[in-house]
């Protein structure tokens, strides 16, 4: 297993130690039991941010954590969704008096384990609310359908809406209106590698790709021999307008996440092609992303993400931000 | 008069199911990497692992079935995360509702706390039989369980019955598109393969019937 | 080959492409010849800085234009120094009337290349330096070292002092101290795969690494078993502190820069031995970097890079930054 | 009357030379792989591709020998890039400048334009013979043409004298630890390599040769 890793069991720990070294003036972390919080939490009067997920997808969730997203993300081990009570310290450290909103992927373990969340932190009175992000097309049930991609641009509207001083009920509303407005499909040219596993998820020959993989490893829907940059985008981004139903003329953020082993170098041809393909279809990309933003551990590969924008996604989306991961703004 | 389940039976029951995981630990990795995320053996390992800590512990306050479910119940929700950590919670926590304060269970009120269980996962994951997850191993358990308790039949007698009839449901999955769970995302690649949480519910229940209907539990069995 | 390229011989033409399509609000790509230039190019009376490399190392050095740092960068094929026809171009489209700084990292090829440039560009009346990047321990011969991850560091600085105004004798100054004073080193655990090649450079089987790589699949000088994180970082970092010789209390800069295929969750864990390391060496770690900040191509491994801090480089690197790459301050 | 080498002759070298290089990509890729970055055949032919398309081109000037090699060593320089681009350009350039306006040149010539190359690649590159560079085939080549030309050998046999002192110089990198260049990065694990630089000025030496010598150019020689 090639991995700068010490035991595989110590992996997630290691990893958020230095993440805490890294940026002590933006988070702190608690390891017992493990979330990560904004430095400055609680904000009083706030709305709180908070969301999840198993580890092995940063920067998501904890690069995400900061003024004008997350004030606390809660990872669990490897590919793991985090645990109630995570979820419920991390509620406890950050609340500021106005509500939290936790930011869902859709999967049993993300959904079982914040509604045990959702249920004790009301118990314990506060005022709680969730949105569920489920952008992936690769799954043809929509009720089904994974959280992916869009969980960062849920999180950026959330959490901008959040620091605006916008009341619980319309922080929700607003992540809401961009996690259904929001679509994902991704393609691996490898599997990745669970630590504690030591070998590939699955088996993929060079000359072979897995189209609609999720960002566990799990594999895909169909595997393809490995096609040119160009048409595995005309894939993903022609199943993903397929479902979206937008009109021409229509703004939409484009993301490229590479999936954690695929270089700059390759998610900007892949750009390249999509915003060309997308303003043929009519569509304004007016704000992008490119880079690693959700990953799969050491996967190959890319995950095409787009949201339907519009004026208010847009001020929320352009808000100052200042996270590990993403900055800008003042 | 029946034949009594005590404490200490669940107690050695829990502890062979820890042993049992570990030993199965790499297979319940492979079953997952075939149709999940590779991650079901390194969760129940390291729930197993810290439920054994948590029993080792001589300061447990545990002097009733119940109150030891329900401990299991909450080691599991915080350590195993995933689908796996909540629906097994939820199993425990059920089965520790329908015992509250017993220090001695009969073969017919386990039969009621396994059905409380199963539905208690049955709420929480909204999965039915042939969904291709741990319900296909653990409802004809349960079934099985409840049979045999109606009709009398001894402990042992019962709980063989069970394991075989959560066996076979194990086995029964292979064939299964899944519906629930991240398996279905696989469509029809899903099948031909065993569903990871099935294979180690399985073992719960082989577990059981290892320990549960013992004359004299597995360990320290002086409180009996 | 696992790559999302189309045909290898236009991957750099349509990686810059897609560049260009992700930031025109930052840059602007000129194809003939090649060079990415800041969008609000020339800044008169700004001294200009310049550097270039073979394309495959991005971020580098493209991802680094922009306010703050580079005026602009000039991209060679995969691997391959840039011509002298490029840094002209780009000379004669950003000098802004105070004189242009050339950043050149040590090859024979960078340095023959920019050699040229500099005779041409001063032939063409352009008031023209350079500085030599030089900081890979690996390399025993100190005249020979080649330039790696200090280039991101040298370029923060220079594009700092040049921003802020400073003459060109002083930005010259400031980026040969910040040269001077790096340090770095790398590691591989799997080759990459140049494009037009389309097979791994070298062979590395899975229980192996290549300590003190290049960042052009060069294989190292030594290869050993894989070791866990800690100790590949203490193999590292030792090498590097031997040849520094700073004093305890001294501050530095850390940058643990993935190589591009190794995930965010490792490169947390080596920065945090790393971390430890340097503090038990009485050494204080005033600013850091950990992530895709110079990489070759897809490989998996990274480099520690160390810069020995000064009050005056702390307040150029802390200056303001607004690059596809490096983003803080206003 | 010695024999002359026209405007012609060095079209024809050119032209082998860049089938040559495009011939032997893949070995000069793999040569650089392993002591290297694997670019050197990637470059080289880039700078083939442009120097072919440079000659095809109609509009382009180039009525003497020395104006050809100019537009030659231009060509490498703003196409090839890495360290082989400038000292494939010094090369052209020096040459070109040893035989300012000639039509034609002979051999004493020649020897003087290689030699004067190979001064423009060592005031760039700073090697010496036994560093492991290109430098280790042109050297010998240079000395051997100088040698046939001081004894008035014929041309084909001066060439053919070159070539073989080339492709003795290339061979001799095997066992050379490198001093310049990538290569000297690896210490003692290049040796056993073939040097890629070397063995791409071979194939100059080699063309040349094959071209330079030859009664009536390959390509079309109306020009002679
Ligand atoms: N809705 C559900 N109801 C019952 N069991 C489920 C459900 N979803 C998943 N499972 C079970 O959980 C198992 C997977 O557990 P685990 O791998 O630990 O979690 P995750 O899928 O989150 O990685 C599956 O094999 C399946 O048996
Ligand atoms: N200083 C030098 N003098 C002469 N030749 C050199 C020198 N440095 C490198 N070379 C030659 O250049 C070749 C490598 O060329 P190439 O691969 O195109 O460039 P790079 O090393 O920049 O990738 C080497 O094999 C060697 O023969
Ligand atoms: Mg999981
Ligand atoms: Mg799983
Ligand atoms: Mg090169
Ligand atoms: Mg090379």
């Amino acid at each position: 297993m090639q991995k700068l890793i010490n035991e595989p069991a110590d992996a997630v720990v290691e990893s958020l130690e230095g993440l805490q070294l890294a940026y002590p003036h933006l988070l702190r972390v608690s390891f017992s039991p493990h979330y990560v919080a904004r430095v400055d939490a609680p904000v009083r009067g706030k709305v709180s941010v908070i969301s999840g997920s198993g580890s092995g997808h940063e920067p998501l969730n904890v690069g995400y954590v900061g003024r004008g997203m997350l004030d606390a993300a809660c990872p669990g081990a490897i590919f793991t969704s985090p645990t109630p009570d995570q979820y419920l310290a991390a509620t406890r450290a950050v609340e500021g008096g106005a509500g939290v909103l936790y930011i869902v992927k859709n999967y049993m373990g993300g959904v079982l384990n914040t509604e045990m969340a959702l249920e004790l932190a009301r118990e314990e009175g506060y005022d709680v609310a969730s949105v569920l992000v489920k952008d992936d097309v690769a799954v043809e049930a929509a009720h089904n359908r994974r959280g992916m991609g869009a969980a960062v641009l849920v999180e950026k509207i959330a959490g901008a809406a959040a620091e605006a001083g916008r009341p619980l009920a319309e922080v929700t509303r607003l992540a809401q209106r961009a996690s259904d407005q929001a679509r994902s499909m991704g393609v691996a040219l490898s599997s990745c590698t669970v630590p504690s596993v030591g070998r590939p998820t699955f088996d993929l020959p060079a000359d072979q790709m897995e189209l609609g993989v999720g960002i566990h490893g799990e594999p895909g829907r169909l595997r393809l021999p490995l096609a040119k940059a160009d048409t595995v985008v005309e894939m993903l981004a022609e199943a993903i307008l397929k479902d979206m139903a937008v009109r021409p003329g229509t703004s939409v953020l484009a993301m490229v996440s590479g999936l954690g082993a695929t270089p700059q170098h390759e998610l900007f041809i892949v750009f390249r092609r999509l915003h060309a393909f997308l303003q043929a279809h009519g569509l304004v990309v007016a704000r992008c992303l490119v880079g690693n933003y959700v990953t799969s551990l050491d996967m190959a590969g890319c995950m095409v993400t787009l949201l339907q924008l519009d004026p208010e996604l847009i001020a929320l989306w352009d808000a100052p931000v200042h996270t590990p991961a993403l900055t800008w703004g003042v | 008069m029946s034949q009594e389940i005590s404490l200490a039976h669940f107690r050695a029951w829990l502890l062979a199911y820890a042993e049992h995981i570990e030993a199965i630990e790499a297979q319940l990795t492979d079953l997952d990497a075939a149709i999940g995320d590779a991650d079901h053996g390194a969760n129940m390992r390291r729930g197993m692992e810290r439920l054994r800590a948590r029993l080792a512990d001589p300061g447990l306050q545990c002097d009733d079935i119940g109150a030891l479910l329900r401990t299991v119940a909450m080691t599991l929700v915080s350590t195993v995360g995933g689908a796996a950590g909540p629906l097994y919670g939820a199993f425990f926590l059920r089965a520790a509702q329908e015992c509250q304060g017993g220090s001695v269970v009969t073969l017919v009120q386990l039969a009621r706390m396994f059905r409380a269980g199963l539905q208690g996962i049955q709420q929480r994951g909204k999965a039915q039989l042939n969904d291709k997850t741990l319900v296909d191993a653990l409802e004809p358990a349960v079934v099985a369980l409840e049979k045999a308790a109606a009709e009398g039949a001894p402990l042992a007698v019962a709980l063989e019955a069970a394991r075989v009839a959560a066996e076979a449901g194990m086995r029964h999955t292979i064939g299964l598109q899944a519906n629930r769970g991240r398996a279905s995302y696989l469509g029809p690649r899903a099948i031909g393969h065993q569903d990871p949480g099935a294979t180690s519910l399985y073992g719960l229940i082989r577990t059981a019937a290892e320990t549960l209907g013992a004359a004299q539990p597995a360990s320290l069995a002086s409180r009996r």
